[in-house]
């Protein structure tokens, strides 16, 4: 039955769009994406799985269950990087380490909504508040990674040469203190980054408009299935080159990229069945959170926080391999063994 | 016409606003930048991953007196100890403009 | 009751995501909508307006109250930019004034598209030829604002340094007359605008094909309020940027920016009922045009016409200012006075 | 009859939207459609045409008129070269003649989608192997018209010039061979350019994923319609653009440009009629798959495999003539022969 | 190789229409385009406001002899006066080609 | 600083990606391509038809030193012997930069 639903998820049109994008790829078509395109897709399934999640918010009550996922959610976001930090660093440097860590304890968007996807197709129901969490879970990480990476490299004494690189890009002029990372800045980024506030601002006016809001977006959301396709499409061509320009060690990399989602699904699937006791529907969306690791914003986060990890490591391991294997193979995957569980 | 520096920086698209604010203190009389650029230097082909916005580079260029050249100069040379990116300097001749 | 009706426009998708637009300029997100998207936007909301208003006057007579409807618009857009001219002229410089002027007698078609979904919503109904009307009336204050500019600044003697700047750009040679204005080109650019071609172009589309024509638009038309949304977005970061860069007599802008369009606005509505008699969708239509000030083909017009006009003083004011103003208060203020005053 | 049936294509709203597009040139319009809306009108028409046509396959049978069908589509792409090869020889040199011929023996999907449009409006059903047809009809005239090049061009002596071209791009230093064709590259471009890839894999996603994966895509296929007449306005503005810089003999091209596609149109029907048996909707996609030219994928190859040929040649007479001619009055003149012949 | 002068213009998006007009009266033999830049000079930042068309400048460059550089030099004198934008010279040489 | 020398070519989109192949031949330190550009060449205006993907270009640039320019330059003059285009080569100071 397993074999079955991971047939059913692969048949379906956004992972064969996935696929298409990566057969142009290895065949070396010319076939594109303008980038603008892919930034609307973006931007579009944000602000209608926002708008839909605070909808459903709006139709539902508070219950404990929900504030203690979404506080389950903040705890894993935190939890992750540190396991994943200790793991990594047998093959990597301290900053290397840190900010592929990081990565692992916030969330990938799109993983996120095809699940969403998955779900809706097998008329599973989930809860608005989902939304909210994913909103929470994008950023702690990015928090936890930078103290990682503070706290070992200090110890190593190599901390001296990141703060010659901020120091750099300051002109010499370095500000009040002397520690590298200016926090305020890094703050602000990770909290009003454009995704984030796109997500919990479409969440919030979804919330208030409540349901005459939504009459008058559900056209706008009829088109959800199709934008995916076409942004897996783009993602299937991007993921397929972030996969060719692996470096380093890339069986370790592999290993790392589909091991380290699983492990964290299997947490993450406990805590909704012995902690939480969510729905099978949140079940599978906590555990997609947990699972799945962040390529956008937080290797440019980290860019920004630790220079001297190299984006060229952290992105093709979440993008290359992290991202298809969740969405081709973890979302039935999980889903199997959480109705196996419930049951 | 005023005997002048082109500076030209091409620089990881994530450090641009810090370099810019770096300019205006520096001083500079102005500056173009350019978007959207694809390439090729020591860290390897850079339009691979334009989804991951760590990637992305832009150029710049500025155009100004020597000892304003000389000062953005001296600060790209630390940053590109870090970054990825590069700087080069030629001669212009700016035209004078007085506004009417 | 005035407070609930602005309440609820507050609280509708599109306006709330202008707020959200304009908190990420607070906060400083980096949230930005590519400009080709935004390009798109103002396309398929011209394209829909246009071919919606050509339908719905496909179906109606051509009445005398049309007609006079669509006169009073002409007047109404050569009369405004004539005392604001001289209500500017107490702060700014002719051509400055003139230039500032001419926008609040032309239109904003995001204004009106968002007075028209404010109708829709509250299923009030209005007439097709109103979107004529905005047409018609986007060009004629670029005309009018040149005129004024070139009557008092031959009073004043300052004519010659225009000539200067239109001979410096011909490359010293001037065509046949002296004046500084070609109108030739002004007139074909005003009346031959894109946006305006676009309009008017629908309009006759949708207009000729009727209804067989509209049935195969209508699931493109769905996605308006959708896409109104994300334009508004849009606008919301826009706006906020602009209202930033406001400079010269701040307070004076602030005052003008809000009273012009009120006044303009009771003037429409007056109109509305004591000379034209039309309906209350139609007043309403009516007034957000006479109140709306452009903002992308008035100054543009005016930067080629009226070089010395600096855009950064008309620009911030129309959009900073007047397009939220309008927006989130005008319309359901002016909806407000015209219901009162039609019972 | 037939005015009437061409009337009635003349006022449908893409028809009417690419005469504002061309009619905005005409009167020097700023009016322009940003290039990234342009690339992905393409690429929604080919995702939801191919889709929509794996759709159909897939609750159809293979009978032997698709296969027979299929297969006069590959031998009238590799024939409608040949023959206009000779015709163009008596005007243009070699090159240029191969390169033109080579347009006419591929399709422009447009003008296929266009034709689909006008099925759907009149409701004449057509099969989803039509879409297999187009897509195999891509690229076997790109083959042709190199080969047609080489033998003609080698018989005049012209080739070494050829030769050089190609050895300059490649630094002086030629591969193992020496003929100027790579044509290990040019059969890989041709058979994996990105069109013909989306096309084809979305016509299989489209056949695997059958009645479940339509009904998620249905709606984002309602858009189609809308974003047809959106493409045509902008192809509207290019072929004008294009019409003016026509050069060379311009009555020739004229001629051409408009009695080729008609002759093969002609030739298409009669096939149909007196060869494969077809259905009626099935009858005018042949047809204008015939009639048709390439004014993308071909005239690029082109510039690649014959760098002598030039293309300003090329694409004004694809894009400026014959598109416009079958859009306009081609798809409702074949549709008129074939319903009089099929009666 | 021929000496010649690179002339680069930075100037309003909506001017570029008559600059490229009377380059070509000047008989400049190329000219190219880059759109989409954003910038700063004596008068602010200029991508505040993408939406505002007013704001948008245009960088283009012309490859051409000494003579032609010193016309479009006088020429763009006379228009920055009035116009916002920069413009400066600076030597190349040019690779001449002859169509085979 | 190191005298160095910038290569600027402009030449048909559909030719870059050999042009960018021969150049990693010829062992260019690295290159940067604007994308996006217009422009009017002696095979006349080029963003008639941005539909027609043949007349695209591309403007790319070099910063190499003597021996990889004159490389390029004698490759670009077969190149433009049969392409549309244009090549032209000036004088740069390269901030020689070594990483931390
Ligand atoms: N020699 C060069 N000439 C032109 N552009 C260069 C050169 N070296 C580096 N670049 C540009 O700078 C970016 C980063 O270079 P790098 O840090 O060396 O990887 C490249 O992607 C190019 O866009
Ligand atoms: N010194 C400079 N260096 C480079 N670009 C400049 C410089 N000055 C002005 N610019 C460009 O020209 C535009 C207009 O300048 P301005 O008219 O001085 O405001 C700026 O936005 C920049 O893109
Ligand atoms: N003199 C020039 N200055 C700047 N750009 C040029 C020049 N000549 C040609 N170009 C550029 O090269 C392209 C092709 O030129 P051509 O092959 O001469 O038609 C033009 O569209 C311009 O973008
Ligand atoms: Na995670
Ligand atoms: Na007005
Ligand atoms: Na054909």
């Amino acid at each position: 039955m397993d074999l079955k639903i991971i047939l059913d998820n692969i048949l379906s049109p956004p992972i064969l769009f996935f696929f298409l994008g990566a057969f142009s790829v290895a065949v070396k078509s010319n076939l594109e994406i303008p980038h603008a395109l892919a930034q609307f897709f973006t931007l579009y399934l944000l602000m209608d799985i926002g708008f839909k999640g605070g909808h459903e918010l709006s139709t539902s009550q508070l219950t404990p269950t929900i504030l203690s996922t979404l506080g389950a959610c903040m705890i894993m976001a935190c939890l992750v990087p540190i396991y994943a930090y200790f793991t990594l660093r047998t093959k990597f440097s301290v900053e290397n380490s840190a900010a592929i860590a990081a990565t692992y304890g916030s969330v990938s968007a799109v993983t996120f909504v095809s699940a969403v996807s998955f779900l809706t197709t097998i008329k599973q129901p989930f809860g608005g508040h989902m939304v909210a969490a994913m909103a929470l879970m994008e950023s702690p990480a990015i928090i936890i990674g930078v103290i990682i990476y503070q706290f070992f490299s200090a110890k190593e004494l190599q901390k001296i040469k990141v703060d010659e690189a901020e120091l750099a890009l300051s002109g010499g002029k370095m500000e009040h203190n002397h520690t590298a990372i200016n926090w305020n800045h890094l703050l602000s980024d990770a909290f009003f980054n454009g995704s984030v506030l796109l997500l919990l601002g479409s969440l919030i006016i979804g919330y208030v408009t409540g349901k005459p809001g939504w009459k008058s977006f559900e056209s706008f959301d009829a088109l959800f299935k199709g934008i995916l396709a076409f942004y897996l499409l783009d993602n299937g061509i991007i993921a397929a080159r972030q996969i060719r320009s692996l470096q380093g060690n890339v069986i370790f990399l592999l290993c790392f990229g589909t091991l380290m989602p699983l492990f964290n699904a299997i947490v993450g699937i406990l805590i909704c069945k012995y902690i939480l006791g969510t729905s099978i529907g949140d079940a599978l969306l906590f555990t997609i959170l947990c699972a799945s690791a962040s390529y956008i914003a937080v290797p440019a986060a980290m860019r920004l926080a630790i220079p001297k990890a190299n984006p060229a490591l952290t992105v093709p391991v979440a993008l290359g391999i992290t991202f298809p294997f969740n969405v081709i193979f973890g979302i039935p995957l999980y889903y199997f063994i959480i109705t196996s569980l419930w049951k | 016409m005023i005997k002048s520096k082109k500076v030209e920086i091409i620089v990881e698209s994530v450090k641009v606003n810090k370099i810019v604010y770096q300019l205006e203190e520096i001083g500079v009389p102005g500056f173009t930048i350019v978007g959207n650029i694809s390439g090729k230097g020591s860290t390897g082909v850079l339009d691979h991953a334009r989804k991951a916005k760590v990637f992305e580079h832009t150029y710049l260029f500025i155009v100004c007196d020597e000892e304003h050249a000389q000062a953005i100069v001296e600060y790209m040379r630390g940053v590109l100890k870090y970054f990825s990116g590069s700087c080069f300097v030629s001669d212009v001749l700016l035209l004078r403009s007085e506004k009417a």
